[in-house]
């Protein structure tokens, strides 16, 4: 029994058991099965990541053959996990945060009845099943069904709350959208197959080079398509901000940390293809860049404090897949992995003053909350910091190793590198915005402040937790010239070795403490207006809807993106399609159907007015026509 | 000039004036006649042919040709001077209740 | 052996109809007993078979007109195996399911569905074409009945439609039948219907385009593929549940079990021909379908045009003349009787409840009926394709398959990835979640053991046949590569589009 | 040119111009009188063909008794000159009519002349109709040897039709 199986199939277990006899077994019981489960998987990557460690840098990959799935005659696919050292990486972070946002959600889920508790970490655990198969397959076939179950977990805990109709939308809007990007992975594995005759890593990965340019371009889009579904890049962003619908550890778990990192996990993995098409990498950066860059703009406006973490997210998202777009794939990792540490952090303190205020989301009517809740704001203190990038802050180093290799990567941009650098304004700006109307000035509503109250132990020690993870993680993976104890980068060295040369920033010193200088200068003066904007007497919030000017309301309104796909997509689609039944199934095909039988009953009708009508003489002239017929037919064949 | 040849062909004849009368006279009894006379045609071609090949049985079968028109125009006129008796008109295109 | 499996529910239904059943509680008690023997028995036949070969195993043959060269020839292989058995687990479920919803003439009802099952038997297994086509017509009259006496409101028009429509095809299907015997006979010397003598015919090109049209159009009304589709909605809409499993679940699989037997089987350079045409029909179909689905206002009309979107993926996969499009359009057959079978018995349990299928009525089901809920999310997954449930194997097969012939149709066939999702989350999200809709919904009382049984087994294989697949692939596939090479001996089929390196090997 | 084929003639156009004059006058005792004239014609022509009882028959039964039965219906009809509009009913039906008799003539000349009479010839002439008395016993041998089960049906279908006209009339009477 590999330890790896272990890690996958415990938490499976665990959900099936808790989902079926949860219920029964009351509230304790499922949350402590929940986690343990959680807890040992952890242990067990623990234990398998050193065992990984141990192997030499040329060889460190682990390669399980679970059961054959496919054997048709010419080529087999099997249920096979691969540990290497970028899956390490990941399974550490799905099972180590889950376990934290595990024990965050005990307290958070307390009000539900025993019934819909354990139904919650059933599917939370499932969720950890379905993400650990993505990161651990060895062939494209387990990477997409770890995909496409990633996200039925993801429609689950989104729609969690079965009675609202909005939760259900909104999980209903993430599984399609994530199916549109699922049709493009599809399609790109059926291109995989046709080209290499497998889909296993080992035999396509090591071959990319056999693609032909134009196929390789061809691959990479369609994995990148499956990607920004998944992670919510581009036009298929839209589905991000509605799944905050489900409660408030799944948003810190499914969409902060984890599985919206899939797609940036996916083309690190497939770099191999990525680096044979420069275009398909030119799109995933920019892709990348102006998605960094337009979310982030509009989490400034935004009021519900969950929202903006979710536009914050997509924004950060963004940062990674440019990362990788440029061709570093090590830095877009790194801020993957410090991202994971502080959006959960900041997700988990969002949740714990939602939990205090019973509900309360809305920012303008909250405010000098520090008082109240010293832990909650200590901690998300620490998350925005990291967010915005205040210097020393593991997100402050791993920002800047992205923009640094948008201006002087491989494939670097100073487009690219602008974008980021306006993002990284933005960003600044809008977490300022929300600590400040959050935790400090006058509170604006008396009531709600006087009612809230710090969070439970089982909720305020995973913050602690998280902040101080937050914080070390930075360490992992300071700039080259600092130290050059580069944990972080020798770790993922192996995987990435196939790289022509791993990719130094070809930059001075001088042109990265001058970068530093500027990025530290830029967080100071817009944290500034916002201190100024936020905690002064007239809050600077204008009520809902009464847009002040045109640029607010088009970003109030999210760029119209819901607006226009549920014009072009949901209204269209079904007009057509009911057009298409109005008239073509049932006028032109069944149309024809009864038309036929009814021509049929028709004619019936005429010959029989025709033929039978009394008319004796008529009778007679056909009878004599007849015989005139039968007498000729006779006289013809009868030679 | 008179071999059966001309025989037949005066039957054919007479057949075919008795199918035009049927299907041109509107009046019943009149399309009797015709029916008869094409029952006579038939039995001029019998006499014919019964003198041109020696056969006293084409005689016979005439017999019962006559035999059966007789019985055929007997009903038949039967049923006419019935309907008459209702419609008070024979006028066989007006006679057309029996239709499908 | 096969005989008996044949005829065995023929004396079952007998029984049930003339036997000493009073009560319609003692008729359905002797139904389930019944259909349960049968399952199990035909289940022993089954493991029986020995299938590592192509050939055609446990035969038996009797010869009942020689003059005419029709005889009586059953046979069992590889394709046939697991429609019977799908077909044996189908029946205990209809069963199941008219428990409570069928009161009049309960015997009959039950009587004739197992004679339905009879005929089913008896064209996966027959290999001598006029029996095929006896078991082909009679078919249609227990389904007649069945429609026609315990349907909705429309049964009659729906009823006479499904089986006029049926017949049409399938007459041009009898003159083909007949030209082949002839053909036969000038080849070999003397009338035959077998059809192992006329696999081995030399079918001149030029009739086998019309021989292959008059198949075709007879098993593509069965299907049903594109346009001639109309009659699925009305038959579903209007047929009882029983009616609607057995429909869906078995008979949309004699057209496509039909296609691959005998038009593939028999006729390699028709299909060649035809493969372009057909795949736009199929894909027309498929997405088609999905469309129809999104707009539908009945609960049975929605899932009746799944089916239509299922099946023209399934013909597709037929004729893409692969391996992977074979083998997926096969278990194809197989996962939507499953899963369409589980939808329909939802659908009935609501009925049953609500008694009517407008799905405006409905809303937040899953509130008052926790445990449909559990059972019912597999069953929507499995509908959509999602990996882990059975759906998504054939799916991917079917894709792959038409993805390897002409990656122009693979792609626009896995737009019905996404079709299938919206309008099976449409559909969930209508039925199950949001808001109470109303006092019927009130009304709603959670499944009984009863049905938690029958839906239970159908999920039970969904998760089974989604995680092991092999298990039904590894004993398909002698078979269905023995069909491919007739199909593919000389010809070389469409060269993969980019330059292998890996090289795919042809089978 | 003998005095037989003078008279052959004379009948013959003689029947056939009385055809001719039945299908076309308007009035129907003027039909029925034609028509009786058209039938003695053809006793004639029976007489000159060897079949000497036929004539007779023909003058008897067919002139005499069903002629007489017509006139009775005509007088019991009192029709009252139907024929006034004319006898024919437009041009079109009248083309129609004329087109199929003469395809039948056409059709039974050609068919005639496709199956020559010589071929029906037996082998052997058992019995020839042979002249005056000859023909009378030849007939009857004919009639009652060979054609004695025709005769008796014969005999029943004629027993039907009195019947049959027996129970028409009683209705008559009745209303």
């Amino acid at each position: 029994m590999n330890p790896l199986l272990v890690v996958l199939f415990l938490p499976l277990a665990t959900a099936v058991f808790n989902r079926l006899f949860g219920a029964r077994l009351g509230k304790g019981a499922a949350a402590g099965l929940a986690c343990a489960s959680v807890l040992v998987a952890f242990a067990f990557a623990a234990d398998s990541v050193l065992g990984l460690a141990a192997l030499p840098a040329a060889s460190r990959q682990v390669l399980v053959h679970v059961y054959d799935l496919l054997d048709l005659a010419s080529f087999r696919v099997g249920f096979d996990l691969l540990l290497d050292p970028l899956s390490g990486m990941m399974i550490l972070v799905v099972t180590g945060i889950g376990f934290l946002i595990h024990l965050y959600a005990v307290g958070y889920m307390h009000e539900e009845d025993a019934g819909e508790y354990a139904r919650f970490f059933a599917y939370v655990n499932f969720f950890v099943f379905s993400m650990l198969t993505l990161v651990l397959a060895a062939n494209f076939l387990v990477i997409f069904t770890g995909w496409e179950l990633v996200g039925v977990s993801s429609y689950l805990l989104i729609g969690f709350y079965r009675g609202k109709t909005s939760a259900a939308d909104a999980g209903k809007k993430a599984f399609i959208v994530n199916r549109v990007g699922d049709f493009g992975f599809l399609m790109a594995i059926f291109l995989i197959w046709n080209a290499f005759g497998s889909l296993d890593f080992s035999a396509v990965l090591p071959h990319a080079a056999a693609l032909s340019p134009g196929m390789a371009t061809a691959v990479g889009l369609l994995l990148f398509m499956g990607a920004a579904g998944k992670s919510a890049q581009g036009p298929l962003h839209v589905w991000l901000p509605d799944a905050m619908e489900g409660p408030t550890p799944v948003s810190a778990l499914i969409h902060a940390a984890t599985m919206v990192t899939a797609g940036v996990f996916l083309v690190a993995r497939c770099h191999a293809i990525f680096e044979l098409s420069p275009l398909a990498l030119g799109v995933v950066a920019w892709t990348g860049a102006l998605t960094a860059f337009l979310a982030a703009t509009v989490a400034m406006v935004q009021v519900d404090i969950k929202r903006v973490w979710a536009y914050s997210t997509v924004s950060q998202l963004g940062y990674m897949v440019l990362g990788v777009g440029v061709g570093a794939y090590t830095a877009g990792l790194f801020h993957l992995l410090t991202h994971a540490f502080f959006k959960a952090l900041l997700f988990l303190a969002a949740g714990s003053v939602m939990h205090a205020l019973h509900g309360e989301l809305d920012m303008r009517r909250m405010g000098g909350l520090w008082r109240k809740m010293p832990l909650t704001c200590a901690t998300m203190i620490v998350g925005a910091a990291c967010l915005a990038g205040v210097p020393l802050t593991s997100g402050f180093f791993s920002k800047d190793e992205i923009l640094l290799m948008a201006l002087r990567g491989p494939h670097a941009d100073f487009g690219l590198w602008l974008l980021g650098y306006l993002g990284a304004a933005c960003t600044a700006f809008y977490s300022g915005r929300l600590i400040f109307s959050v935790f400090f000035g006058k509170p604006r509503d008396h009531h709600a402040y006087e009612h809230a109250h710090e969070s439970p132990w089982v909720m305020g020690l995973p913050l602690v937790l998280l902040a101080v993870g937050s914080l070390a993680v930075g360490l992992l993976g300071l700039p080259g010239f600092l130290t050059h104890w580069q944990p972080f980068t020798d770790w993922l060295a192996p995987v990435f070795a196939d790289l022509k040369a791993v990719p130094e920033a070809s930059a001075s010193r001088a042109l990265v403490l001058g970068l530093m200088a500027l990025y530290t200068g830029t967080v100071a003066v817009l944290g500034w207006i916002a201190w100024r904007l936020y905690t002064g007497e007239a809050a600077a919030h204008p009520a809902d809807g009464e847009a002040t000017s045109a640029l607010h309301r088009l970003l109030w309104n999210k760029y119209f993106f819901d607006e226009a796909y549920g014009f072009v997509f949901v209204r269209a689609l079904l007009g057509y399609s009911r057009w298409l039944w109005r008239w073509v199934d049932q006028g032109l095909v069944d149309g024809t159907v009864n038309g036929v039988a009814a021509a049929a009953q028709a004619a019936g009708d005429f010959l029989r007015g025709r033929v039978h009508n009394g008319r004796t003489r008529q009778y007679a002239a056909y009878l004599a026509a007849g015989a005139c017929l039968l007498l000729g037919l006779a006289l013809i064949y009868h030679r | 000039m008179f071999g059966v040849g001309f025989f037949l062909a005066l039957a054919f004849a007479l057949f075919a004036v008795g199918a035009f009368g049927v299907l041109t006279r509107r009046d019943p009894l009149v399309m009797f006649m015709c029916i008869e006379m094409m029952f006579n045609s038939g039995n001029l071609a019998l006499v014919a042919l019964s003198r041109y090949l020696g056969l006293a049985s084409g005689h016979a079968l005439v017999f019962f040709v006559v035999a059966v028109a007789a019985a055929e125009v007997a009903v038949g006129l039967g049923i006419i001077i019935a309907i008459f008796r209702t419609e008070k008109d024979v006028n066989v295109d007006h006679l057309s209740e029996l239709k499908g | 052996m096969l005989s008996l499996i044949i005829f065995s529910p023929l004396a079952f239904a007998l029984a049930l109809a003339f036997g000493p059943w009073g009560g319609h509680k003692s008729a359905r008690r002797a139904a389930l007993v019944l259909s349960l023997a049968q399952a199990a028995f035909t289940a022993w036949v089954l493991w029986g078979g020995d299938f590592s070969a192509a050939g055609f195993q446990l035969q038996e043959r009797l010869a009942w007109l020689p003059a005419l060269g029709a005889g009586y020839h059953v046979g069992l292989d590889g394709i046939s195996r697991w429609l019977v058995a799908l077909n044996a687990l189908l029946l205990p479920i209809a069963v199941l399911s008219s428990w409570n919803a069928v009161e009049r003439y309960p015997r009959a009802h039950y009587a004739l569905m197992f004679a339905l099952q009879s005929m089913v038997y008896g064209v996966f297994l027959s290999l001598d074409m006029l029996q095929f086509y006896i078991f082909w017509e009679a078919s249609l009259l227990p389904m007649y009945f069945l429609i026609g006496v315990w349907g909705g409101e429309r049964r009659l028009y729906a009823t006479v439609k499904f089986v006029l429509y049926t017949l049409a095809g399938s007459l041009l299907m009898l003159l083909a039948l007949v030209w082949m015997a002839f053909l036969a006979r000038t080849q070999t010397g003397h009338l035959s219907f077998d059809f192992l003598d006329w696999s081995s015919l030399a079918i001149p090109a030029g009739q086998q385009m019309w021989l292959f049209a008059a198949f075709f159009l007879a098993f593509a009304i069965k299907v049903p593929l594109f346009p001639f589709h109309t009659w699925l909605p009305d038959a579903h809409v209007e047929a009882p549940t029983a009616g609607s499993i057995l429909l869906a679940g078995v008979l949309l699989k004699l057209g496509t079990y039909a296609l691959m037997r005998f038009n593939l089987g028999l006729f390699p350079e028709a299909a060649h021909a035809f493969q372009k045409p057909v795949l736009i029909i199929c894909l027309i179909g498929a997405v088609y379908g999905a469309l129809m689905v999104l707009v539908q206002r009945d609960f049975k009309k929605m899932v009746a045009y799944s089916s239509v979107s299922h099946m023209g993926l399934c013909v597709l996969g037929l004729f893409s003349f692969t391996l992977a499009g074979e083998q997926g359009a096969l278990l194809t057959m197989l996962n939507h009787g499953i899963s369409t079978g589980a939808l329909f018995l939802i659908v009935g349990m609501f009925y049953e409840r609500t008694h009517t299928r407008d799905l405006s009525v409905y809303g937040g089901a899953v509130l008052k009926m926790p445990v449909l809920g559990l059972l019912f999310l597999p069953v929507a997954l499995s509908s959509m394709g999602v990996p882990g449930t059975n759906g998504f194997v054939n799916e991917f097969l079917c894709l792959r398959g038409a993805f390897e012939a002409f990656p122009w149709a693979g792609a626009v066939a896995a737009l019905t990835v996404i079709l299938g999702a919206a309008y099976m989350l449409r559909l969930t999200q209508k039925v199950m979640y949001g808001p109470l809709g109303g006092a019927k919904m009130e009304a709603l009382t959670d499944i009984t053991t009863r049905e938690r049984a029958s839906l239970g087994v159908l999920v039970a294989l969904i998760f089974a046949l989604g995680i092991f697949p092999e298990g039904i692939l590894s004993n398909t596939q002698p078979s269905v590569q023995a069909v491919l090479a007739r199909l593919t001996p000389g010809a070389s089929t469409p060269a993969a589009p980019a330059p292998a390196a890996g090289g795919e090997a042809r089978p | 040119m003998g005095l037989r084929e003078v008279l052959l003639a004379v009948f013959a156009f003689g029947a056939l111009a009385f055809a001719l004059a039945v299908v076309s006058t308007r009035n129907t005792v003027y039909a029925a009188l034609e028509f009786v004239a058209h039938l003695l014609c053809l006793a004639a022509l029976y007489c000159l063909l060897d079949a000497p009882l036929l004539g007779v028959l023909q003058v008897m039964v067919y002139a005499g008794a069903i002629m007489v039965l017509f006139l009775f219906a005509v007088m019991m009809l009192d029709i009252q000159e139907t024929g006034r509009e004319s006898a024919f009913q437009g041009p079109g039906q009248v083309a129609g009519a004329l087109l199929l008799a003469a395809l039948l003539f056409a059709l039974l000349v050609f068919g005639a002349d496709r199956f020559p009479a010589a071929a029906l010839a037996p082998a052997a002439a058992p019995g020839a109709p042979g002249v005056g008395a000859d023909n009378v016993v030849r007939v009857a041998r004919a009639l009652f040897e060979r054609g004695a089960l025709v005769f008796e049906a014969v005999g029943v279908l004629l027993l039907t039709a009195v019947v049959a006209v027996m129970v028409m009339a009683k209705r008559r009477l009745e209303n």
